[in-house]
């Protein structure tokens, strides 16, 4: 993820990612209800429609699909290994007794610092938001891993209001288009001091 | 008493003072007793009022006259007024006559009045601390702070009161605007500074100026009795040195350029400083 | 209780007014009058409790607060883009009203998920109040607010999923979890606790992530500054004080403290450097909430609930004049230079007063209320931290000084912009606000605000 | 609560209403204002003589009462009329601000350490800043160090009262802790150097009734906070009286000379303020030290006589056409009235007898010349002696320099010459003021009687010098005179163009004091020539360089940027910011794992 040149294989590696988490939880399910329903609602609006979303907005915005990046893609694959590396090392002090999957924490910890990593290190505005939503599903995989789900209707309204912020990013993104003629958040620094 | 003893003593001092520098530098010179017939002729003459000057044009040579007058009264040389603290009040009194003699000379809005004023104002800076810090340490070493329980020159305070005798005679040059300090006989305005505040003021006005001039020299030269151990005698005696001195150094001597003032009066705030010290650290010889 | 609901959804109405009908009065009408009505129904709902829905103490104190806010907000906000000649300003009634919405769901919700999801709710509807009609400045200061915003509320998320799961997965009920979080580890409800207060801790603007902040209350139209900092800054810290209190019943408290004064007194610090050098005088009040919500997080750390809530009403009273006074400025100068204002008191001797008035507020001097607050603060205080406590305010109150003096009292030169708008509600509003500020400032209610506190105590 | 005091602050409360009226009721000024301050005066000297406050330091209390008293006495009529050249927005809102600011005085001065003391207090820096951020864009950079300078005495206040209204044993460094504050708080007030910067600007800005009250009364309350401090805290520690000595007489001296590179008149009497301040908190400090009645003495019997002459003389101020000294001259001639009162104040300024500033110094010496008496170090401040003669004597020559270069010569500037009297109201203000200062000058034991002053003739000196120079100009008025021009080497010979003498021709302000200033290294003048053309007279421009102020613009730049270097981090990066926030969680979490 922190690898790749293009924009269009991270949005598809987003997308993946999001298919994988919903199996997961389909696999945690162990039937109960609710599990499958948040694993749908996952696979129905991160896998499809988000992902759907952002190629329409790539294609209508205009811009090169290529990833720009304040490091080389030796540095950041270097550095995201590190990140996975820390996560893992510290992963072990926040598995909390009776997490369900204890073994999925380090993972979830290594995405959410790669998500930060790729918000702090890309430039286009499209890439934080992916970086954004990388994070994201850190976040949810933690919860899959450490509880057993938070509560059906919390679930909800997070994977909505995450939704509405990708939308409004989105929106944004198209704006900004409009008035600077780039989305390139790097170059966006008229507001200092 | 000590007021009206200075009073008639000061013309006379001043006088004889003229005539002695002239016998010094060969000519004849006036009579010793020349200053109260000046004096006198000066008091019935009319007096020019300076155009747009203020009352204080007139004021001043009164309050002059007063101030170095009032302080005269506290000197014991003949039995008056004493109390605890009375120095200061001598000395402050002697400053309030500076005050309107200084503020007065910058009344009439001439060029050699203000500088005069300026000058004098530098001079009473340089020549005050050492006044009151030198007095100040007799009455220590006397153990009162009245004038008249000063204790004379002995042994034990010798060093103190050497020190408080530099300082007062210092202060005596300055403040009596005599050389090396002021050059009382110049006719250059430029060069002056006691004078140049009096050149708008005659006839009886300037009488009082002049006559509180002298006077405040003899009151210095009472201070300086007051320390010295030869009794009634004191008093005539420092009047007689400070008559040769000041003739020989009026004579011998050239006027100090005035920039260079300061560092002949530090001799003076040091000798101050160190006779209050010698008091307190017990400086012994 | 329906009335919960009742009162949750009540803001949608006028919001959903505001996509039909443009017309400002009538939005500001009914937005007004949406507010007031929550008013007096959240007074009558206190205690309350519905679901995951109650309104306790804290809940009420700072929804009555945001309700009378949203209320004058409005109506000033009517007078303000009318002067301004904005066509649009349904834009500004259709956000505020979903803002208020999340931030009514933020007080009433009683579950810390819910209360998760209201708080980003509320920072996605402000995103849109800052964004109003856009243009390269705003659409900056949108996205940069959106992105820190966002990234701070996951991370917050992530710890209340670890509360969450050092709960058992019981409950989320806030209520519950202060009786079930004694057994919980101390060790990893600390872990949490870092997340809540970085991700929470942005959105409140502590230093250093208070980034967001300057730009977002900058470049919004000024009564929509207003709202930010009278009510948006108090919703975050409103979860703090929630989450501090849980750690509270943890008997962690004593770590939090020592997180919440650091951070509190850092942003103070850091608030009057910026202030000192700053130049945009709606920046200016910006870092100056910067300034006060670290002092209200510092009240927290000190253990004293009540303090820091005291603290964020006076704030929030003054700080809302203060930026609807700015935007008086704004809309005489056109500009938001303090170097292009000057001579206030001669062009506009009222709106003079209110901005005297609210920054003196702000500069904590007595009469008004954060002089009371500060003092109690200190009186808590160590001496150690009374010093960097006096210190701070001293940089801050400087920062603030030289603009206050150069706009309202200094040279006015070259304003030739015609007279300022004479509409009365441009300084009624700020005026009903420093009169109240003023008010309570002389009489600190302190017993009520200790009772509504009580819910918090975690000290038996 | 003595009820004089409550019907005198009612009546402020009154006037601070009816001033909100439309036009603002400033004709009740003398009454309400000036009416407080005989209550005030009343019911404080009651206090203060016969000590029904408690203990005597209690009664001190009554002192201040008396002395803010005295003041709004003098104010109150002078403010009537002074308010009536405003225009009516901003004289409505000065009527309004002024009676509240005086009131807090009072206020302050009732109150017991703790939070009403705070409130108070800094509600009086507030309306103080206010009213002299009124004067508008002139009054900018003294409306902000008179503000900040109180909140920054209001932040060592906190620290101190705090830390006594806690009642926890102040052991360990506490004790020293408080009292670093109440040093840092009342001495920032009072002008204690190197903490007295803002006064010199803040003062001269202030429209001249509120220059008075602030030179002659506010500032007086940090007197009264470090002397009241003993009641509250106990005695001080060794390094309070020390400091207040140390720091008292070099300020002293200090802010003479810096006076006489002064240009502006109000400037002259501002630093002439922190000279005096100075001159008392020594005082103070050195009651502190050795408590010798006679330093209690002149502490209390100058703030009197300084708040009466320098009210007196900023109330005088308020009639001169402009404030540049080498712009202003000859002004007896057209302020006649003026002229006198401020003569009167000069000479007590001066510090010369039978007038109250002298005996303030004759008490000082006499401390310190008791001094040896005390044991080890103590005898050291027999130094003392030094200090106060020079400050003595440069106070004279300050006073000459102000009064000379105002009132007497010939006009500097066409402005000059356009003076107008104040009327019936300024000339009662500051005649009341003139009569309680000659009162006090004369009678100086019915003010000092709880603490059994001794004294030098007072009345016997007066009544000589006054009996005697009565006498002397008696006869010399009545001598032939007659009006000639002045001297000016005899180049005004009939049928010449007149008198050679221009107004050029006298001392220029700084020309004045120049060579004086040669001897403290701390304030330099720097001549700067400059020739328009090649033929016009070279102009020579004066350039005061003064050390402390450059230290301070110094850090002040300094504190700027680091502002500006911390300011960095608001660089407009969005990524930086999410470094930061990235940063901020890793800062904690490593809290959290320590």
């Amino acid at each position: 993820m922190v690898g790749r040149k293009s924009l269009d294989a991270l949005i598809r590696l987003y997308a993946l990612q999001n298919v994988l988490l919903a199996l997961l939880a389909f696999v945690l399910a162990e039937g109960e209800r609710h599990f499958v329903l948040a694993g749908l609602a996952l696979l129905l609006l991160k896998g499809v429609l988000i992902p759907r979303y952002l190629f329409w907005l790539l294609e209508r915005l205009g811009v090169s699909h290529e990833v720009e990046s304040y490091l080389s893609i030796p540095l950041s694959l270097l550095l995201g290994g590190v990140l996975v590396g820390v996560g893992f090392h510290v992963g072990s002090s926040f598995v909390l007794e009776g997490a369900r999957l204890p073994e999925a924490v380090p993972v979830a910890l290594g995405l959410i610092l790669l998500g930060m990593l790729s918000m702090v290190s890309r430039k286009k505005a499209i890439t934080q938001v992916l970086g954004f939503l990388a994070l994201e599903n850190g976040v949810f995989l933690l919860a899959l891993a450490e509880t057993h789900g938070l509560p059906l209707f919390i679930e909800l309204g997070v994977a909505l209001d995450a939704f509405a912020a990708v939308v409004l990013a989105g929106v944004l993104i198209f704006r900004i288009r409009t008035t600077f003629n780039h989305i390139d958040t790097a170059r966006m620094r008229d507001l200092k001091g | 008493m000590s007021a009206l003893l200075l009073l008639l003593l000061a013309p006379l001092f001043t006088g004889s003072l003229k005539w002695l520098k002239a016998r010094l530098q060969n000519r004849r010179g006036p009579d010793p007793f020349y200053d109260y017939k000046n004096l006198f002729k000066l008091w019935r003459k009319a007096w020019i009022r300076p155009q747009g000057s203020s009352p204080l044009f007139l004021l001043a040579p009164v309050a002059s006259l007063l101030g170095v007058g009032l302080a005269a009264a506290f000197l014991p040389v003949l039995p008056g007024v004493s109390f605890a603290g009375d120095f200061l009040v001598l000395v402050y009194l002697l400053n309030l006559g500076r005050f309107f003699q200084v503020l007065a000379a910058l009344d009439t809005g001439s060029a050699f009045g203000g500088q005069g004023s300026y000058r004098e104002s530098l001079v009473s800076v340089l020549a005050e601390p050492g006044t009151v810090l030198a007095l100040g340490a007799a009455g220590l070493a006397s153990g009162s702070l009245s004038l008249a329980a000063f204790t004379p020159l002995s042994q034990e305070n010798a060093l103190v009161y050497t020190l408080a005798l530099v300082a007062l005679s210092l202060a005596l040059l300055a403040e009596g605007a005599r050389l090396p300090v002021d050059d009382p006989t110049t006719h250059l305005e430029l060069t002056m500074i006691h004078e140049a505040q009096l050149l708008d003021h005659s006839g009886p006005l300037l009488a009082l100026y002049e006559l509180s001039a002298g006077m405040k020299l003899l009151v210095y030269a009472g201070l300086i009795a007051l320390l010295l151990p030869f009794g009634p005698l004191s008093f005539p005696a420092v009047l007689l040195l400070a008559w040769l001195a000041l003739g020989y150094l009026e004579t011998y001597g050239v006027r100090l350029r005035y920039l260079r003032l300061p560092d002949l009066m530090s001799y003076n705030t040091l000798s101050g400083i160190l006779a209050v010290l010698g008091v307190v650290l017990r400086f012994r010889i | 209780m329906t009335m919960l609901y009742l009162l949750l959804l009540l803001p949608l109405l006028p919001a959903l007014h505001a996509l039909r009908e443009h017309e400002a009065g009538r939005l500001a009408s009914s937005t007004a009058a949406g507010a007031l009505l929550s008013l007096g129904l959240s007074l009558l709902a206190q205690n309350q409790a519905a679901g995951p829905l109650r309104l306790d103490g804290v809940g009420l104190f700072y929804l009555l607060l945001t309700d009378l806010l949203f209320a004058l907000v409005a109506l000033y906000a009517r007078a303000y883009f009318q002067a301004g000649k904005d066509r649009e300003s349904w834009r500004f009634y259709a956000a505020g009203n979903l803002f208020l919405f999340a931030m009514h769901g933020a007080y009433l919700a009683h579950n810390l998920g819910l209360l998760w999801i209201f708080v980003e709710g509320s920072t996605l509807a402000s995103a849109l109040l800052v964004y109003h009609k856009g243009g390269a400045r705003a659409l900056e200061a949108t996205w940069k607010y959106l992105m820190l915003g966002s990234v701070g509320i996951a991370l917050g998320l992530i710890g209340v999923i670890l509360v969450y799961a050092l709960l058992g997965g019981a409950t989320l009920d806030w209520q519950e979890a202060r009786a079930l979080v004694r057994g919980a580890d101390p060790a990893q409800l600390k872990l949490a606790f870092a997340f809540l207060l970085v991700g929470f801790g942005t959105k409140v603007g502590l230093f250093p992530l208070h980034a967001w902040l300057p730009d977002a209350h900058s470049e919004a139209p000024s009564p929509a500054s207003a709202l930010l900092s009278g009510t948006l800054l108090n919703v975050a810290f409103y979860a703090l004080l929630r989450y501090a209190a849980l750690l509270g019943s943890a008997g962690l408290f004593d770590f939090a403290a020592g997180l919440l004064q650091g951070f509190g007194l850092a942003s103070l610090l850091a608030a009057g450097l910026f202030l000192f050098v700053q130049r945009d005088y709606k920046r200016l009040l910006a870092y100056s909430s910067m300034e006060h919500m670290g002092l209200a997080v510092y009240g927290l750390g000190l253990g004293v609930p009540w303090l820091a809530m005291l603290h964020t009403l006076f704030h929030s009273l003054a700080k809302t004049a203060a930026f609807l006074s700015a935007g008086n400025l704004l809309l005489t100068y056109q500009s938001k230079l303090i170097a292009r204002v000057g001579a206030v008191h001669q062009v506009w001797p009222a709106t003079a007063g209110l901005l005297v008035l609210s920054l003196l507020t702000l500069a904590g001097l007595p009469p008004f209320g954060l002089f009371y607050t500060e003092f109690q603060a200190l009186l808590r205080s160590s001496p150690l931290l009374m010093g960097l406590y006096l210190l701070g305010l001293l940089g801050a109150f400087a920062g603030l000084l030289w603009p206050l003096s150069r706009m309202v009292f200094g040279e006015g030169h070259g304003v030739g912009l015609g007279a300022p708008p004479r509409a009365r509600t441009l300084v009624v509003v700020p005026a009903v606000l420093v009169v109240l500020a003023l008010v309570l400032g002389l009489f600190p209610p302190v017993g009520v605000v200790e009772r509504l506190a009580e819910v918090l105590s975690w000290k038996l | 609560m003595n009820p004089l005091i409550e019907t005198a602050l009612i009546l402020l409360g009154l006037q601070s209403l009816l001033a909100l009226l439309r036009p603002p009721a400033i004709g009740f000024l003398p009454l309400s204002l000036g009416g407080s301050g005989l209550l005030l005066l009343l019911a404080g000297l009651g206090a203060w003589l016969t000590g029904t406050w408690g203990t005597p330091l209690d009664a001190s209390a009554g002192f201040y009462v008396a002395l803010l008293g005295a003041l709004y006495l003098g104010v109150g009529p002078y403010l009537r009329e002074y308010l009536v050249h405003h225009e009516p927005h901003r004289a409505r809102l000065e009527a309004f601000l002024l009676p509240l600011f005086a009131a807090a005085m009072v206020g302050v001065l009732l109150s017991p350490p703790g939070y009403t003391f705070l409130f108070l207090w800094e509600g009086m820096a507030l309306l103080g800043y206010l009213l002299i951020a009124l004067e508008g864009p002139n009054g900018l950079v003294g409306s902000r160090a008179f503000f900040l300078a109180s909140r920054l005495s209001g932040a060592g206040l906190f620290l101190a009262l705090i830390l006594l209204v806690r009642k926890e044993p102040l052991v360990g460094g506490l004790g020293h802790l408080v009292w670093a504050g109440l040093v840092l708080g009342f001495g920032t007030k009072a002008a204690l150097f190197p903490l007295h910067a803002w006064l010199p600007k803040a003062h001269p800005v202030a429209m001249s009734p509120l220059s008075a009250l602030l030179s002659g009364g506010m500032v007086k309350l940090g007197l009264y906070g470090l002397y009241r401090a003993q009641d509250w805290v106990g005695s001080p520690p060794q390094w309070v009286g020390w400091l207040l000595v140390g720091l008292g007489l070099t300020g002293a001296v200090y802010a003479l000379a810096r006076g006489l590179a002064e240009e502006d008149y109000k400037g002259v009497l501002a630093y002439s303020s922190v000279e005096n301040l100075n001159l008392l908190l020594a005082a103070l400090g050195a009651y502190f030290l050795l408590p010798n009645p006679l330093f209690l003495l002149a502490f209390f019997f100058h703030q009197a006589a300084h708040a009466l002459f320098k009210g007196l003389l900023f109330l005088g101020s308020g009639t001169l056409p402009v404030r540049e000294l080498s712009r202003l001259g000859g002004l007896h001639r057209l302020l006649p009235r003026t002229a006198t009162w401020s003569f009167l104040a000069a000479l007590t300024a001066a510090g010369l007898p039978p007038l109250a500033g002298f005996l303030f110094e004759w008490y000082l010496y006499q401390g310190f010349l008791a001094a040896p008496q005390g044991t080890g170090a103590h005898s050291l401040l027999v130094l003392g002696v030094g200090a106060v003669a020079l400050v003595g004597a440069l106070g004279a020559v300050s006073y000459v320099r102000l009064f000379g270069l105002t009132f007497l010569g010939q006009p500097r500037s066409p402005q000059a010459g356009d003076a107008h009297e104040m009327g019936i109201f300024g000339q009662l203000g500051m005649g009341v003021l003139a009569g309680l200062l000659l009162g006090l000058s004369l009678f100086p034991a019915a003010l000092l009687r709880p603490l059994e002053p001794p004294l030098y003739p007072v009345l016997p000196l007066f009544l000589a010098l006054v009996g005697l120079g009565g006498g002397l100009v008696y006869l010399l008025s009545r001598k032939p005179q007659r009006a000639y021009d002045t001297w000016d080497c005899g180049f005004n010979q009939p049928g010449l163009m007149g008198s050679a003498l221009t107004p050029e021709m006298q001392p220029h302000a700084l020309g004045y004091s120049e060579q004086l200033l040669r001897l403290f290294p701390f304030v330099e003048l720097e001549a700067h020539l400059s020739r328009e053309g090649m033929l016009s007279p070279p102009r020579v421009r004066l350039e005061v360089s003064d050390w402390l102020l450059a230290l301070e613009a110094r850090l002040a730049r300094g504190y700027t940027a680091f502002a500006h270097r911390v300011q960095h981090l608001q660089s407009g990066s969005l990524h930086l910011y999410l470094l930061l926030q990235f940063l901020a969680l890793l800062f904690v979490l490593g809290v959290v794992w320590r």
